[in-house]
């Protein structure tokens, strides 16, 4: 029996080094980094301020009324929704296909669908009239012994938010364990051994046996099996509480195919944005490498394209094919009070990322950062035509006041703002953010090839 | 020397410590585990570990999600306190559809990370393989492959002997906890 | 928050004025409906129903005040008056927040200071004694128009002790011309009004006899009765109008003529020479007037032609002489209900004016009158009154013509203080209190004309000794019943039948031919600015205009187009050296080439509600001829001006909404859409509404009932302008040809009712007898039910509208009051069903037709509004829906209302 | 390598795991069990009263009928409270010097009610007929209690809405047949489906 304690060095590395991805979190950030940290918990501090504003004042602060009873509540939710759905879309895709740009963006796509899902959260709750009452679209047992009524879209819709923020958090959670592990080992190697317990316990232990990589693959897989057509579920469920309405413009069948189809550019410009910054920010050119710029970059342009598309059907239905009432509700949302919005949104979703087919533009940090927040931008402006100027041709021509939407509203959008990005800076300080055994398996499984 | 809980080897290959493990599945040893910084589906086969029981859990668990969100629709809305709405029949079965589906999604996903823990005893913070020289780059670019030692009629020294038949960067005890 | 958050304190001020209660004033902290507060003597009245009489432009209307626990709760009209005949019009469901309007004229003050009533008393003796001394000269007393036989007996007695006293009536609305018309006609000033039941043919020369006005109840229910047998004998009686600014008669009007002011005397002399009137002085021509004359010839005397105010005396004359020569059996001439049928206008202030600036007033009494806001600038009665040492101004409200005189007196609401009054034809009506003061210091007009007297002063005695004089051995009999029924009976003015004067024609007025024509007429909501201050008149929409808070010039499209204007730009009106800013509103129902300068606004009111709100058109009248204002001009400034409109003018069209058919014609029922679900079975009763366009004159009774029964918070200026009304019921107005049609949208308790379904906690649903109900207390406000709503019907409690930091208070207190955040709207007035079931069910017997009425069918003047159980086929309502004309708002979306309209009926389509 | 973790973690962060969805269980059945809890409703908390009237010694010593003091229970919707004069009409005679009735004849000289508390408020939104129960044949004691036997009124209910559904779910077995109302007695509810929707659990019958 002899002790072998002394390791014979390997010649040469044969698997994939992942060291600068896991040094991110545990070296020092810059100025920089706390500079944009403290400007982002500034925007949640204004989102307590204005939470607080709200509950205390209560959703007159907003520029809402009759027929225009949502406001920036429901624009800023479903955007924010069609961000998170877009950009998990893109990792469960990713990741059911196997395809080689997993590696590269899944983790921050995630992340980036995870922040977005928890900033689109908050609105179902604060745009109710008595936000403090929200759980009672919970079934639980109260003295008054009355339920939540079942067949209504918002309860869909309160399912579906539930279960996207936590099915989103799932998958980004299963995935993040072994590279968690990872960190608790390299921790533990630098002898900061109160580090490497903190991601210990979330690594739950892992010690990467094949076993449990064959479990954790098969439950990965499975999550992002279920997360595919939960996504779908969900978006779809949000324009259906449009969709279900007898609103001239909204009661379209066609709604919920462009609510989806629209939030495409929205969050994979988003993730085409953070991947340019990423990469700049953080030198990971060799991780995130030019291919993958180029294939997310003209992913984007084709999410893009097919908005042109769903825009382009919307305008021949909505003005040539479908019923009197329908076509001028649509001619109103297209030349009316806030048609601005509609051409905003067509503009910068459907045309302007058109832009990134060009391999330069897409490589280009300078480009493709304006180009990518763009196109999320459009989205936005999307969702407020459909929310503000969908009901400016009502079903009756009764009273139809302005919706302007009031500071209390813009403090909302900027604070969520401020969470989202919060989110994504800690994200970036604290885990890896590309993952790092998707790499390595990736390299091992394409020299196999 | 206290008997060490089993011996474990460092590649760093992964075709080596597949070899190595075939050989050890050969000779009968029953009682042994793999390590790898990344998914080597053909050492889990080896092992005989398969990923269906989790997908099994997940599916029961979105039936079971699924028939209790519809059973708890409907006994509330139906049975328990029926309210005309709308007009609509009580048992609006179509519109009762989209939250079942939902739930148990949500049922699903929730017992896939369960049952993966639970099948892979996990979490568990403290194993003896941990103690091994040089197991942390087991999570990073080493392969191990390790041979308990608990099982009468099989020791160390047979371990060590059947490992040395490999390109084992290292072959160590491991520790008993 | 900027933006709209100012308005949040403006809100519970001014929800605080309208929802204040009773309480308010009283030293008692009483709780409204406080079931455990048993009055410490007496049987407990949970409800009681008091007759009592509300006067407008002194003339009264018959009501019944409701009360709960002793407070005024709601105002119903009373069956029995000839000027209610049930119903109730905007002013009188208003009073009852008059009357708990905590900004009221609260303290007994000299000169700014309290004081003691027992001051005003000795005050008074001294007065008495100095005015005695001289036969009364230099006593000046002002009253508004008088018809109570208590305050005519008590003036008369002031007047006969004190021969050098002067009485002068005063009302900024007088119909001076009607008076001087009838002099020229009869030679004696009559009261004339037509007999609409009996009208065939209507001809209303500026007449707006639909319009608010002291015997608009009447004339309208008898207008609706004409009309429903005419419906039912295919042949519809006409009612012509011709007129320059829009009137709620000339939007019912079958024929509706605009006609430039200057024109409607020349059209009425072309009528008057085609029918051949004997003693027409001037003719003129007219194209339509052969066809007028022609549809009033074949109607002979079921036709009438009248003259509106704003018309000369020798129009007046001409309208008597064409009544005359037609035989007219409709118009209805009796001795004025009024004690001193004069000249009570602008002008016949005059004298006053002239003794207060000379000095010779030396005491002048201003009773229920505010002279310093609503007389024309041009008198100059301000900077007189100011001159006189001794003034005595009593009124409602610390008003305009408070502040400048030397006493303030805050004068008793008619719903707190004993009274009489006369309705418009005669009818005596004793005036009871409803609940007991809220202002300790008041007084009643009789209580303090007999403290000048030095007679007996409380309010009860004065109108008994009237009564006990007139009915003598008898009178406890006759108090009891008259108390009981609100009314006094047979006390009506006799008809009068008098021949014409031969020379009745003085000749067509003379006229310039040349500038703008503004047209001056009452604001359908304040009228003269006299319920400025109340808060739901205020946040009323007007009918034609759907302005809320304030006024603006109405005009003509094509005359805006003219100028180069559209909504909201504002203009400087100049007249006389006089000049006032305001907005202009195009009015599609509006003469071109002249404007309308609505009374009314500008008030220097001395509370939120009414400071302001408008523009003050007193500036630019002229006190010879108060109702038309001649070379006038009006320049754009460029600039813009808020109005705050519930409905703009690119809205009136909707074909769909308000439908019209050709007598005898209907709708086919429509077919039942394919459903993927079965039908509910409503048995026992099945609730539902319906509404007749035909007969609905838009006069918004129904939506101030609803305000006053369910209480309705008040939201102000700021969010009416951001769209944020609460009214359950709200009046549509759409466009049709010259005319207009009303729309009253309440909840239309649809059956397949979009709004529930997308409620996620059960807020809203339906229950077992077809009504959508609204569950406050479980609304977490998504506002899904609103968005789903295709009627607009559902209202949201923005803010905390309806409580203020104090205690909230309850007017009715069968109505829960709803919180922040929640979403309200019409209930079919569900708190009386269950009254009702609650009641049946005691008594075993189920509930009667007409049991349940809705609070907006109970203001109804025209009957418009039918509620009822539509199961029963013998209930009204359920008749109503038999119409071939009856047809649901919006069917083509299969959502089953249970409220459906009746269209209106117009012959020639 | 050294082990990060001792032996011992694993135990602990198993346990912490437990304790904290037992913490999470814990809580909800605590916030249910308090929401039912009798503090929660005021059960059995005399509110403090003008004068210390004891429901024991009149309706129980004494034996006066509910209906003496309640007078409008069986017609009104408010059971109805007696005026001070009615108490007075006794107190003349008996106590009538005692400083604890002061208030009766404060209320007298005043012309104000007595500002009696109430125990069974309920919430403004909900509607309650004393008159229509009574004759449908509710005994008092079924929502009040044994008044007779408090020397201080307690509520022994709840009057939850869950409370008021018990009855109302249940009204055919409470309410003798005769006294059921027209609309009840055939079926005695409506039904859909196949399912069976008594009326008496529509909202608007309790809400307004």
């Amino acid at each position: 029996m002899s002790g072998a304690d002394m390791p014979r060095a390997a010649e040469e590395r044969e698997v994939a080094d992942t060291a600068p991805v896991a040094r991110i979190p545990l070296q020092r950030f810059g100025a920089t980094y706390w500079i944009a940290l403290s400007a982002s918990a500034a925007g949640v501090v204004l989102l307590g301020v204005t939470v607080a504003t709200l509950l205390r004042f209560g959703t007159g602060v907003w520029g809402t009324n009759v027929p225009h009873v949502w406001g920036f509540d429901l624009i800023n939710y479903v955007w924010w929704i069609g961000i998170a759905n877009a950009a998990s879309l893109l990792a469960v895709v990713l990741v059911l296909r196997r395809h080689g740009l997993r590696t590269a963006v899944n983790r921050f796509a995630e992340a980036a669908a995870l922040a977005a899902v928890v900033a689109a959260g908050l609105y179902p709750i604060l745009h109710l009239g008595r936000p403090w009452l929200f759980f009672w679209v919970f079934p639980y047992p109260a003295t008054y012994q009355v339920w939540p009524q079942f067949r209504s879209t918002l309860i869909w819709d309160f399912w579906g938010i539930t279960a996207h923020v936590l099915v989103t958090g799932l998958f980004w959670y299963i995935g993040l364990i072994p590279d968690l592990a990872t960190m608790r080992d390299r921790a533990a190697r630098q002898g900061r051994l109160v580090v490497a317990r903190l991601y210990g316990v979330f690594a739950l232990g892992w010690r990467g046996s094949v076993c449990h990589w064959s479990r954790h693959q098969a439950a990965y897989r499975l999550v992002a099996a279920l997360l595919l057509p939960l996504l779908l579920a969900a978006q779809t469920v949000v324009a259906l509480e449009f969709a279900t309405t007898l609103v001239p413009d909204w009661h379209q069948a066609r709604l919920p195919l462009h609510v989806v189809v629209t939030g495409l550019p929205s969050g994979l410009g988003l993730v085409l944005a953070l991947a340019a910054m990423l990469r700049r920010t953080l030198g990971l050119h060799a991780f995130i490498d030019a291919g993958d710029m180029d294939l997310l970059s003209r992913l984007t342009a084709a999410a893009s394209l097919a908005s042109l598309w769903i825009y382009a059907e919307g305008l021949l239905f909505g003005l040539v094919l479908e019923d009197a009432v329908a076509r001028e509700a649509m001619l109103v949302r297209v030349t009316g009070t806030y048609a601005a919005y509609y051409w905003a949104g067509l503009l910068l979703t459907a045309i302007l990322p058109q832009l990134l087919w060009s391999r330069r533009i897409g490589l280009s940090t300078a480009t493709a950062v304006p180009l990518g927040l763009c196109a999320a931008a459009g989205a936005w402006f999307d969702r407020y035509s459909i929310v503000v100027a969908g009901i400016e041709r009502t079903n009756l021509p009764v009273a139809r006041p302005l919706y302007v939407p009031s500071d209390a509203e813009w403090m909302l959008l900027l604070g969520t703002g401020g969470l989202f990005v919060l989110l994504l800076l800690l994200f970036a300080r604290l885990v890896p953010v590309v993952s790092m055994y998707e790499t390595r398996h990736e390299e091992a499984e394409s020299e196999a090839a | 020397m206290t008997q060490p809980a089993g011996m474990i080897a460092e590649f760093a290959d992964a075709e080596e410590m597949l070899a190595a493990l075939r050989a050890a599945r050969k000779a009968g040893w029953r009682r042994l585990d793999a390590y790898a910084p990344y998914p080597v589906p053909e050492a889990a086969e080896l092992l005989a570990v398969r990923g269906w029981p989790v997908a099994a859990i997940t599916v029961a668990a979105g039936l079971a999600g699924a028939v209790l969100q519809y059973g708890t629709q409907y006994y509330l809305n139906v049975v328990d306190y029926p309210i005309n709405v709308g007009g609509r029949p009580l048992h609006a079965w179509p519109v009762f559809l989209p939250a079942t589906y939902i739930v148990a999604v949500l049922w699903a996903a929730i017992a896939a990370l369960v049952g993966m823990l639970v099948l892979n005893r996990l979490p568990r913070l403290h194993h003896p393989v941990f103690a091994a020289p040089g197991f942390d780059r087991a999570s990073e670019d080493r392969f191990f492959l390790c041979l308990f030692v608990d099982e009468p009629g099989f020791d160390a020294a047979h371990a060590e002997h059947l490992l040395r038949g490999f390109d084992a960067l290292r072959i160590s005890p491991v520790p008993a906890a | 928050m900027s933006g709209s958050h100012p308005g949040r304190r403006e809100i519970l001020r001014l929800s605080a004025a309208s929802l204040a209660l009773a309480a308010a004033g009283c030293d008692e902290p009483t709780e409204f409906g406080q079931p455990l507060y048993a009055p410490p003597r007496g049987e407990v009245q949970d409800a009681a129903t008091y007759a009592t009489v509300l006067d407008l432009q002194g003339l009264g209307r018959g009501m019944l005040v409701r009360t709960r626990a002793g407070h005024a709760v709601k105002v119903d009209g009373n069956a029995l008056h000839p000027a209610s005949l049930g119903a109730t019009d905007v002013f009188a469901e208003a009073a009852v927040l008059s009357l708990h309007d905590p900004a009221r004229a609260r303290r007994l003050r000299e000169g700014g200071w309290t004081r003691a009533p027992a001051a005003l008393d000795a005050t008074l003796a001294a007065a008495r004694a100095e005015l005695a001394a001289r036969n009364g000269a230099g006593l000046h007393v002002v009253t508004g128009p008088i018809a109570s036989p208590t305050t005519a007996r008590l003036l008369a007695t002031l007047l006969a002790a004190w021969p050098g006293a002067r009485w002068q009536q005063y009302d900024p609305l007088a119909e001076d011309a009607a008076l001087a018309g009838a002099e020229l006609a009869f030679g004696t000033p009559v009261a004339t009004w037509p007999d609409l039941a009996r009208a065939q043919v209507v001809l209303a020369l500026g007449a707006d006899p639909l319009g608010p006005g002291p015997a608009q109840l009447h004339l309208a229910r008898n207008w609706a009765l004409a009309r429903a047998e005419g419906r039912g004998r295919g042949v519809l009686p006409s009612l012509i109008v011709a007129e320059a600014s829009p009137t709620l008669s000339g939007a019912k009007a079958d024929r509706h003529i605009l006609l430039h002011p200057r024109e409607i005397e020349p059209f009425g002399r072309a009528v008057a020479a085609a029918l051949g009137v004997p003693g027409l002085q001037g003719a003129a021509s007219h194209p339509e007037a052969e066809a007028v004359a022609a549809a009033l010839r074949r109607a002979g005397p079921a036709a009438v032609m009248l003259a509106g105010r704003a018309e000369a005396p020798g129009l007046h004359a001409l309208a008597h002489a064409v009544n005359a020569a037609l035989g007219s059996e409709v118009v209805h001439h009796a001795a004025p209900a009024l004690a001193r049928p004069a000249p009570m206008g602008p002008a016949a202030l005059r004298p006053l004016v002239q003794a207060m600036a000379n000095g010779a007033a030396t005491h002048v009494l201003l009773l229920g009158v505010n002279p310093v806001y609503d007389v024309p600038a041009e008198l100059g009665f301000a900077p007189a009154l100011a001159r006189v040492p001794f003034s005595l101004h009593a009124g409602l409200y610390p008003d305009e013509t408070a502040r400048l005189c030397t006493w303030q007196v805050p004068l008793s609401h008619e719903l707190e203080s004993w009274g009489d009054s006369r309705a418009f034809d005669g009818t005596a009506a004793i005036r009871q209190p409803a609940t007991r003061p809220l202002v300790g210091a008041a007084r009643t007009v009789d209580e303090l004309l007999a403290a000048l007297l030095g007679a007996e002063e409380r309010a009860l005695p004065l109108v008994q000794a009237t009564w006990r004089e007139a009915w003598g051995a008898a009178f406890e009999e006759g108090w009891r019943a008259a108390l009981e029924a609100g009314v006094i009976p047979g006390s009506a003015a006799p008809r009068l039948h008098l021949p014409l004067r031969p020379g009745w024609d003085p000749g067509p007025a003379r006229q310039s031919q040349a500038g703008l024509v503004a047209v001056f007429t009452p604001d359908p909501c304040t009228l003269d600015g006299r319920f400025a201050e109340n808060a739901w008149l205020q946040e009323l929409p007007r009918p034609l205009t759907k302005i809320a808070w304030g006024n603006a010039v109405l005009l003509a499209p094509s005359t805006a187009a003219e100028y180069g204007m559209s909504a909201g730009d504002e203009v400087v009106i100049e007249r006389a050296g006089r000049r006032v800013l305001a907005p202009v509103w195009p009015v599609p129902w509006h003469a071109p080439g002249c404007i309308t300068l609505p009374l009314g606004g500008g008030r220097i009111a001395s509370t939120e509600v009414g400071l302001g709100r408008g523009l003050d058109a007193q500036i630019l009248r002229d006190p010879d001829t108060p109702w038309t204002g001649e070379h006038v001009t009006m320049a754009p400034t460029g600039r813009h001006a808020r109005v705050i409109a519930s409905q703009l003018e690119r809205d009136f069209d909707g074909p769909a909404a308000a439908r019209i058919v050709a007598p005898g014609e209907g709708f086919a029922p429509p077919a039942p859409a394919p459903s993927l679900y079965p039908d509910w079975k409503y048995e026992g009763h099945a609730w539902g509404m319906a509404i007749d366009l035909d007969t609905c004159i838009g006069c918004n009774a129904c939506v101030v009932a609803c305000q006053s029964e369910n209480n309705i918070p008040v939201v102000g200026p700021e969010q009416m302008a951001m769209g944020r009304r609460m009214h359950w019921l709200r009046v549509d107005i759409y466009r049709h040809g010259v005319s207009a049609i009303f729309q009253p949208v309440p909840c239309m308790h649809c059956e397949k009712a979009p709004c529930e379904v997308v409620c996620p906690v059960n807020a809203t649903v339906h229950d077992h007898e077809g009504l959508n109900v609204m569950v406050y207390p479980r609304c977490i406000g998504t506002r899904t039910c609103s968005n789903n709503c295709p009627y607009k019907v559902r209202r949201f409690n923005w803010y905390d509208y309806a409580r203020d930091e104090t205690p909230v208070k309850v007017r009715n207190p069968d109505v829960p009051i709803r919180p922040r955040g929640v979403m309200e709207k019409c209930t079919y007035c569900q708190h009386r069903i269950a009254a009702a079931r609650s009641e049946a069910r005691m008594e075993d017997r189920p509930i009667r037709d007409g049991e349940v009425e809705t609070a907006c069918q109970r203001a109804c003047p025209t009957r418009a509004i039918v509620f009822g159980d539509v199961n029963d086929p013998d209930t009204a309502v359920a008749r109503a829906k038999r119409a071939e004309r009856n047809y649901a708002l919006l069917g083509e979306l299969d959502t089953r209302p249970r409220t459906t309209y009746l269209a209106r009926v117009q012959a020639g389509r | 390598m050294p082990q990060i973790f001792s032996p011992r973690a694993d135990g602990r962060f198993r346990l912490t795991l437990l304790l904290l969805v037992a913490g999470l269980l814990g809580a909800a059945l605590l916030a249910y069990a308090l929401a039912r809890s009798d503090r929660a409703w005021a059960i059995g908390q005399p509110a403090p009263q003008p004068i210390p009237f004891s429901h024991a010694l009149h309706a129980g010593n004494i034996g006066l009928d509910c209906r003496y003091c309640h007078a409008q229970v069986e017609r009104s919707g408010n059971a109805g409270m007696p005026s001070a004069a009615l108490c007075l009409g006794c107190h003349q005679q008996v106590w009538m010097g005692a400083s604890i009735l002061a208030p009766l004849h404060d209320s007298i000289e005043l012309g104000d009610p007595i500002a009696w508390a109430s125990v069974h408020r309920l919430p403004g939104h909900a509607r309650f007929h004393h008159g229509v129960h009574v004759q449908a044949g509710v005994d008092c004691a079924t929502c009040h209690g044994a008044v007779q036997t408090m020397p201080r009124t307690v509520k022994v209910h709840s009057m939850s809405m869950g409370w008021c559904l018990e009855c109302h779910r249940a009204a055919a077995a409470m309410v003798p047949t005769a006294n059921r109302a027209p609309d009840e007695l055939g079926p005695l509810g409506l039904w859909h489906g196949g399912v069976e929707l008594p009326p008496l659990t529509r909202c608007s019958t309790c809400h307004r």
